[in-house]
């Protein structure tokens, strides 16, 4: 094993896919090319292949990131595998035990749907070969369901509860009644608590809240009855196509004129997609083009430059970067060995992504980092890469848990492998 | 001329070569018999000659006034005037009655003949002159025929057949599972109708049932014509009587 | 509260839901009826319909699937919605002449399940063809400006009665469908086509001894069933998302709805199809109710309750509500 | 080799003049015994991953062209899935189009089990099972009142009611969307680690304990499999699907029968399910209970040969071959299903007996032995018609 | 002698059509009925009704005593009620040794049990059975052979086998000579005769063909729109001026 450019990687024992054979390292990315995350998942993959790019050939942050050579990564050369999850937990888990087994990647990637970052964080830990989330907003990714071998850079559902809470009472007031439609599966139940318990803090109350499955079309028999049950508010706790889909259904059925929406987490494919809709409407995103610091708007001009001017979205942001951090914590340890890897990017500092200081707390493998706060703007307002405005980029110390509070109570890590 | 010719006829179902060089021939206005025992090829023949697939007629051709229908398609056939009343009923199970005798005329609609090079004009009896021969569809009108009872269905498949434009009638073993009277209904009824100038080609197990009311038998036996003649002439051959009908 | 809008509001959603079901379980109902075919591939016809829809009344940029690694950034012509509700009928209707004459024709007597199989052979290779192509994501079909927007029913002002708004284009659906049904009940029933259809199902070889051509009627049998199909995908694609997938995961509930409906009986397809459509939409506004102290929420149990019906009506009445007997031959 | 069931026929020297019987002949009747079927399928399970593993990667194939041994173990899941719905589709002639909820309701069962109550991998296979049979008695006692199609549309509608009801207002329990994801294996018989590997026994033969205790249940599915087409059960079942109206009426319960054989099928189905489980420590949803899982073992089935337990067992590795390996083929890949389809059709349209039986035709054809039988002949020639017609032969 | 069959009052009506009218039938223990009436008389509702394919609007059948009103067709044939079919109906793609297997098993098994782990070798007497029957249809060298590609009149032969493997007391035969030549119909009826004195059968036969019913009945009963209008041996019933306005006609025996 590890012939050639091995680097003398070959000190530890054998442990998932490690020791790599040949001169070239694997690399996995399941993200969804169908189902309702698709565009995301289109952008993800986009984002990977960009970072794949730069990592064996120089170019965008690498070339910044003292880490980070741009001539592979400890002298492999980078190669990946994709794999389409459709959205679904199954689809991903079968796809990535593939990628493992077959293909044998020494890291795999992807998100989309907390559901399929959660499945593919078993596969890592069963199999010990590391994952990094991309998109992954469930508070259970880094709490109940966390794993050793799996970080998350993205915030959860907590944190949005934490950010949005004051942008929002401040706004439409402190004594409202609310309605929440969510996405049957473990991000949305993440957001319904989430939001139920921080409005709940501020002095809102629940009217009711009720689950739609995920890929669900047509909203409207959910929205008549959200329309009638005289809240205030209504929380569409929908993502990607779906909420697209339910926010425009929303518009059209002229809610909005009865009931304030709040979309509590969005990017821009579904601002794209619900366009006109998401007039005024509040929300949190990953991150986003608009926000003005170097290595943001360096993002956004190097994958412009390599598809065609397409402005990036979060998602893409979250799986470029944690690409990077992957291979530049492996720099670090001088070795793909996984919990050396792993060792490195716990409790690690870095400011290098466009959102601030950050550190990958090691109590919970989750990202302690600033959140954008959002609003839609108006259709005449948006274009040339716009469709919000930025009313606040809530800081890292405005938000968050300590390791034995809220979701991070529940996370059980487990084993490196090596003990 | 005849009415229908068989000439050196060759029919295969797959590679089973049932009719061997079958020659036979019609005469407008008769009754001609074929009869043989279980299969000697009597159904073979009728389907040959109606164009039904399988089986495949592979060698020798078939006139019928005097245009070469060997390779025309069923329908066509049917429309040139050759109507066929099959083994085993065959009535639309799912079907009124009255539906049942209908289709028989649906072939005379302007509208079902697009796309045909055929012509003819219908020329059969009516729905009331049928009612009147077997007063027993009548009062079943609208009962599905699948529920007709085994003998009513017999006669509805007839009564079908009498009512298309026909000008050669081919009745294949029409006395299957009829009480004696009926049995002499239909007697009478087919030599009524060849009386009106229609011509029937009748296929029997029965021969002595036959041979009463045909004016013409031909004998096949494997595939092959062993007799053929007049029924008087058969009558009197006992040979062939015995080593072909068993009678 | 507002009792009353709200169960005018059902009853559009459900009719209009139940709408699409009658579109496709007609075309099932009369093929499987009338020409003893049991098309699985039914749900293909309709993914065929909602795409070709798509491609003709918008122009669509394709970013996964092969046609983007051929260089096709976007596809379409962008006609606008109505030419494609014209021509999609006409376009699926000449797939379904095709799939009679290529896959139907040869199955005729073959066994159920050897049609089964091969139908579903077919839908696979349909979605994964259409996955390999365009890709897998969702698109949406923009609904036509004319019909776009709402009816605010407002009811006397001393009944506390706050708007409620009808989706325009859920009218059109429903009025589109009663249309074609119409025209086909009429067709299937009252014209000697439906006739020699319906003998032909147990005998062709008898209707072609009768003198008829009897491949024509099937033949234009199934098309008009392809095209029902087809006119679902177009107007159904407005209020849901189209994909590969849709085809299969209608065709349950288009099955469902001949099975409760009764095989082969338009009448049993409307009505099986509507009362499909408003259980649906029944159990997502029930929402939760009490009963003695038990609080029940109905809304997970929306897609539970279309089975439970079909179970029921199986259970009590084999044939289907509207369905007859078989007949032996 | 072929598995029709045969009668044993007596020994042929009865009839003086005859010659001896060649050594395939000897050979034909030797097989069809269960002891020999045991030991074959026995001997399969053991060469499999030396064959498939061990073999290509030590003369350097690339390893996205050769099988891997977590598939080989997943394969003899499906093929004990596959032989369970054989012998409701191929020997009954029953075409369902729900088996995804037995298997995917014992996956869920045993999961839960495993977590709530114990987590012995027997224990759960018990459980697993048990549960697909109570379902497969009811939803067969419902569906069975109608038969062929309604059968398929009935058994589809009851295996999407099921998945919804698991997916939406059992989901407190079941996870939902996000599947089953409390999985606790414990130690077969309580002290060994599944995942473990077998002592003295190299990696090359066998993997680990996993495929052991999934190869001893694709064994025992065999011989149990075979000793039911050799029961009275094998020759009413073949009775019922060729002429039911008779069966019933030489005074055999067909109705009764037809639910056994559901249920016998539905068992399988859940030993299977059970394992998937086991194998996976994770119970997904759509991977379970989506009917595309009854659509796919619809597909293996009659693509490696229904009528055959053999040709099931090759379909199910046809099946998770093209779907794991080709699918990562550069070119290819990306067509995999759609190519799976295309075939499919063919192999439904040409081969009565798949592709299994195909092999088999071919060979006894070469060896001249007697004909197939006449309904698998008719299909044949049927599916050579529609060839015809499809290049524009007659119109028929 | 006893009676093994009784019908009381039975009545079946088809919306408004009465197709079976208060039929009172006796069939004794052994003997050879023949049940004859004109086209659409109930006949073959009758044997469908014994056969419980069809619900009766009223009425009792008793077969050895007891009622079988409230049996399902295969309980029926569980307890002696054969019948035969009129088309071949054989299972096509087994061997004629598997199609006479059948119908033991179906006698020795019908009544459904769990026994689906044992080998079907060790049910000595249905292997018996099956080969006593084949020999009594004159079936036996051809066993091995597939009963599709049997000789037409072969597959008759077996059809009655089955009828007779799955051992009935009392056999039902609607119109069994249908579509035979004078030959054919000549074996069948000898067949029919053999098997009823070798097995000690009791036969209700339904046949238009007069001859053969003069000549092989033990006792005739001529229904006649659904009623029984004439019972008795073969000569009474020929003599009875009814039964000839009714069903005969002219014909000449
Ligand atoms: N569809 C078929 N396929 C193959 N062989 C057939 C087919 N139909 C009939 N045969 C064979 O063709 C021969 C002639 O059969 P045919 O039906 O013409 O006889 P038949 O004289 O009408 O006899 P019957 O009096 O019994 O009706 C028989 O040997 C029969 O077995
Ligand atoms: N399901 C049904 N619905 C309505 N009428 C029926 C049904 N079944 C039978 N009949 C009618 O009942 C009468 C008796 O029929 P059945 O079949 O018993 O007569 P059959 O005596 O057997 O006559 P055949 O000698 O012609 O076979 C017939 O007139 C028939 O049309
Ligand atoms: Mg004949
Ligand atoms: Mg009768």
């Amino acid at each position: 094993s590890g012939d050639g450019g091995g680097n003398g990687d070959d000190e530890y024992p054998a442990l998932g896919n490690y020791p790599i054979e040949g001169d070239t390292a694997m690399f996995g990315f399941n993200v969804p090319l169908s189902g309702p995350y698709s565009s995301e998942g289109e952008d993800e993959l986009r984002a990977y292949e960009l970072a794949v790019k730069h990592l064996n050939n120089g170019g965008g942050w690498v070339d910044n990131w003292d880490d980070l050579s741009g001539e592979g990564v400890l002298d492999y050369e980078i190669d990946y595998v994709e794999g389409d999850t459709a959205t679904d937990a199954s689809t991903a888990d079968e796809s990535a035990s593939r990628m493992i087994q077959r293909d044998d990647v020494i890291m795999f990637a992807g998100g989309s749907s907390s559901a399929v970052a959660i499945a593919q964080q078993g596969v890592a830990q069963r199999e010990n070969v590391m994952f990094t989330c991309c998109l992954t907003h469930s508070n259970d990714t880094t709490g109940q369901d966390c794993v050793r071998y799996s970080f998350r850079e993205m915030f959860n559902a907590y944190m949005t509860g934490q950010a949005l809470t004051p942008v929002v009472t401040e706004e439409y007031g402190d004594d409202l009644s609310f309605y929440q439609l969510y996405a049957d599966y473990s991000w949305g139940k993440t957001v319904e608590e989430s939001i139920r318990k921080f409005f709940g803090e501020a002095g809102w109350e629940e009217v009711n809240s009720v689950a739609t499955p995920l890929d669900t079309s047509d909203f409207s028999s959910y929205l008549s009855e959200a329309q009638s049950s005289g809240a205030d508010v209504l929380f569409l706790n929908h993502y990607g196509l779906d909420g697209a889909n339910s926010l425009n259904q929303a518009i059209d059925a002229g809610i909005d004129e009865d009931m304030e929406i709040v979309m509590p987490l969005y990017n821009r494919p579904m601002a794209e997609a619900a366009s006109s809709a998401i007039d005024g409407i509040y929300g949190t995103i990953a991150w986003d083009s608009q926000i003005d610091n170097e290595p943001s708007n360096s993002f956004t001009e190097f994958f412009g430059e390599e598809y065609d001017g397409r402005v990036p979205s979060g998602p893409a942001q979250l799986a470029y970067s944690g690409t990077l951090q992957y291979a530049a914590a492996v720099e670090r340890a001088g070795t793909f060995y996984p919990p050396e890897v792993i060792r490195q990017l716990e409790g690690f500092e870095y400011d290098n992504i466009g959102m601030g200081d950050e550190t990958m707390r090691a109590c919970d493998h989750q990202a302690q980092r600033a959140i954008p706060v959002v609003r839609g703007l108006p259709e005449s307002e948006q274009g040339d890469g716009q469709f919000f405005e930025i009313v606040d980029i809530t800081s890292r110390d405005d938000v968050g848990y300590g390791c034995d509070e809220g979701p991070a109570s529940q996370c059980e890590l487990g084993e490196y492998g090596d003990e | 001329m005849s009415l229908l010719e068989l000439d050196s006829v060759d029919s295969y179902y797959g590679e089973s070569h049932i009719l061997r060089d079958v020659s036979m021939h019609v005469e407008e206005g008769e009754i001609c018999a074929l009869l043989g025992r279980n299969g000697a090829g009597k159904t073979t023949t009728l389907r040959s000659i109606a164009g039904a697939r399988p089986p495949t007629v592979r060698d020798g051709t078939i006139t019928y006034k005097g245009r070469n229908i060997t390779d025309l398609p069923t329908e066509d056939i049917s429309a040139l005037g050759i109507s066929h009343v099959p083994e085993e009923r065959r009535v639309f199970a799912n079907l009124t009655v009255e539906e049942n005798l209908h289709l028989a005329e649906v072939v005379s609609n302007p509208s079902n003949t697009w796309g045909r090079d055929i012509d003819f004009e219908h020329t059969g009896m009516t729905t009331e002159e049928v009612y009147d021969d077997f007063p027993r569809l009548g009062e079943r009108a609208s009962q599905q025929a699948g529920t007709l009872s085994g003998g009513e269905q017999q006669m509805l498949a007839i009564a079908r057949a009498l009512k298309q434009s026909t000008d050669l009638l081919m009745l294949d073993e029409p006395y299957e599972g009829l009480a004696p009277q009926i049995i002499e209904t239909v007697e009478n009824a087919i030599e009524r109708i060849r009386d009106d100038g229609t011509t029937v080609l009748l296929v029997e197990q029965n021969a002595a049932a036959a041979m009463q009311i045909a004016d013409r038998c031909y004998v096949v036996d494997q595939g092959a014509v062993v007799f053929s003649g007049s029924a008087d002439e058969l009558r009197e051959d006992d040979e062939t009587r015995q080593r072909y009908l068993g009678v | 509260m507002n009792i009353l809008g709200d169960i005018i509001v059902l009853l559009v959603n459900g009719l209009q839901q139940g709408a699409i079901y009658v579109l496709l379980a007609i075309g099932l109902s009369i093929i499987l009826g009338t020409l003893r075919f049991v098309n699985f591939a039914h749900g293909a016809l309709y993914v065929i319909g909602a795409y070709a829809g798509l491609l003709i009344a918008q122009e669509i940029s394709v970013s996964n699937g092969k046609l983007a690694d051929w260089g096709y950034q976007t596809i379409g012509l962008d006609l606008g919605f109505l030419p494609a509700l014209v021509f999609v009928p006409v376009f699926v209707f000449v797939v379904g002449l095709a799939m009679e004459r290529y896959v139907a024709r040869p199955f005729y007597d073959r066994p159920d399940t050897d049609q089964i199989l091969v139908t579903f052979g077919l839908a696979i290779v349909v979605q994964e063809a259409l996955h390999a192509l365009v890709g897998g994501r969702s698109y949406k079909l923009v609904i036509p400006p004319e019909a776009l927007g709402v009816i605010p029913l407002s009811g006397p002002t001393d009944i506390p009665f706050t708007a409620v708004s009808l989706g325009l284009w859920r009218l059109w659906v429903i009025v589109i469908t009663a249309v074609l049904v119409l025209a086909v009940y009429a067709i299937v029933e009252y014209t000697d086509f439906g006739l020699v259809v319906k003998a032909g199902t147990r005998d062709p070889e008898m209707v072609r001894l009768l003198g008829i051509k009897i491949t024509r009627p099937y033949i234009v049998m199934f098309g008009i069933g392809a095209a029902l199909a087809g006119v679902a995908g177009v107007v159904g694609a407005p209020l849901s998302n189209i994909n590969p997938e849709i085809g299969m995961s209608i065709l349950v509930p288009a099955f469902l709805t001949v099975v409760i409906g009764g095989v082969g009986s338009i009448r049993g397809a409307v009505l099986g199809g509507t009362l499909i459509g408003m259980v649906q939409v029944a159990l997502i506004s029930l929402g939760s109710v009490s009963l003695l102290g038990i609080t029940v929420n109905w809304t997970p149990w929306a897609q539970v309750g279309i089975y439970v019906l079909a179970v029921v009506v199986l259970l009590t009445r084999p044939q289907g509500l509207l369905g007859e007997e078989e007949v032996a031959a | 080799m072929s598995d029709e069931v045969q009668t044993p026929t007596e020994p042929e020297s009865a009839e003086p003049g005859e010659q001896s019987p060649s050594l395939y002949e000897r050979w034909a009747a030797v097989r069809e015994q269960e002891s020999t079927v045991a030991v074959l399928t026995i001997l399969g399970v053991l060469l499999a991953p030396f064959v498939l593993v061990t073999v290509p990667d030590a003369i350097g194939l690339p390893s996205d062209l050769t099988w891997y041994n977590s598939l080989i173990t997943l394969t003899l899941i499906w093929a004990i899935f596959a032989i369970g719905y054989d012998l409701l589709l191929g020997y009954t002639g029953l075409l369902s189009f729900g088996h995804a909820m037995f298997w995917g309701t014992a996956a869920y069962a045993a999961g839960i089990f495993s977590a709530e109550v114990f987590g012995s991998p027997i224990a759960m296979i018990l459980a697993g099972t048990t549960v697909a049979v109570v379902l497969a008695w009811v939803i067969g006692w419902i569906s069975l009142r109608r038969g062929g199609i309604y059968f398929a549309i009935l058994t589809l509608a009851f295996g999407q009611m099921i998945y919804y009801i698991f997916l939406s207002p059992l989901s407190t329990v079941t996870g939902g969307e996000n599947g089953f994801t409390g999985v606790e294996v414990g130690n077969l018989l309580g002290v060994i680690d599944l995942g473990s590997q077998v002592p003295f026994v190299p990696v090359a033969f066998v993997s680990n304990w996993m495929y052991v205790f999934a190869g001893t249940a694709l064994v025992l599915a065999v011989v149990v499999g075979y000793r039911i087409l050799n029961s009275p059960y094998g020759v009413v079942l073949r009775a019922i699907r060729e002429n039911e109206q008779r069966a019933e009426f030489v005074g055999l319960n067909v109705w009764r029968y037809k639910l056994m054989s559901f249920i016998i099928s539905g068992a399988f189905a859940g030993v299977a399910g059970s394992l998937y489980t086991i194998q996976r420590s994770y119970v997904p949803i759509e991977n379970t209970l989506q009917w595309t899982v009854s659509g796919d073992i619809v597909v293996i089935t009659v693509l490696g040969g229904a009528g055959s337990l053999f040709g099931a067992i090759f379909g199910a590795g046809l099946y998770m071959y093209v779907a794991n390996i080709v699918s990562g083929m550069a070119g290819i890949g990306d067509f995999w299903h759609l190519i799976l389809g295309v075939v499919f059709i063919v192999v439904v349209v040409t081969m009565p007996n798949g592709i299994w039986g195909g092999i088999s035709w071919v060979r006894e054809k070469s060896l001249l032995l007697p004909e197939a039988p006449t309904i698998a002949r008719q299909k044949a020639a049927n599916g050579r018609d529609w060839i015809t017609s499809l290049v524009g032969g007659e119109d028929r | 002698m006893s009676t093994i069959l009784e019908t009381r009052d039975l009545v079946k009506e088809f919306g408004g059509l009465t197709a079976t009218d208060d039929v009172n039938l006796q069939i004794q223990d052994g003997e050879l009925l023949s049940l004859i009436g004109p086209n659409g008389a109930g006949k073959s509702t009758l044997i469908n009704l014994i056969t419980r394919m069809l619900e009766e609007t009223s009425g009792d059948i008793l077969f050895e005593g007891e009622s079988i009103t409230d049996l399902e067709p295969h309980e029926v044939v569980q307890r002696g009620v054969g019948k035969s079919f009129q088309t071949a109906s054989i299972f096509p793609d087994l061997s004629v040794e598997e199609n006479a297997n059948i119908a033991s098993l179906g006698a020795e098994h019908g009544s459904f049990r769990f026994n689906f782990l044992r080998h079907r070798d060790s049910y000595p007497e249905v292997a018996e059975r099956t080969r006593d029957v084949l020999d009594a249809v004159e079936l036996l060298p051809q066993k091995d052979v597939t009963a599709a590609d049997l000789p037409y009149g072969d597959k008759r032969r077996l059809e009655i086998g089955i009828a007779l493997a799955s051992e009935p007391s009392l056999l039902l035969m609607d119109e069994p000579t249908a579509g035979m030549s004078p030959e054919e119909t000549q074996e069948t009826v000898d067949l029919i005769e053999r098997v009823q004195e070798e097995m000690g059968l009791t036969i209700l036969l339904v046949e238009h063909d007069m001859e053969i019913v003069f000549s092989i009945s033990d006792r005739i009963a001529v229904l006649h729109q659904g009623d029984i209008i004439a019972r008795g041996t073969p000569e009474e019933v020929q003599g009875d001026p009814d039964v000839q306005e009714a069903y005969l006609g002219g014909v000449e025996l």
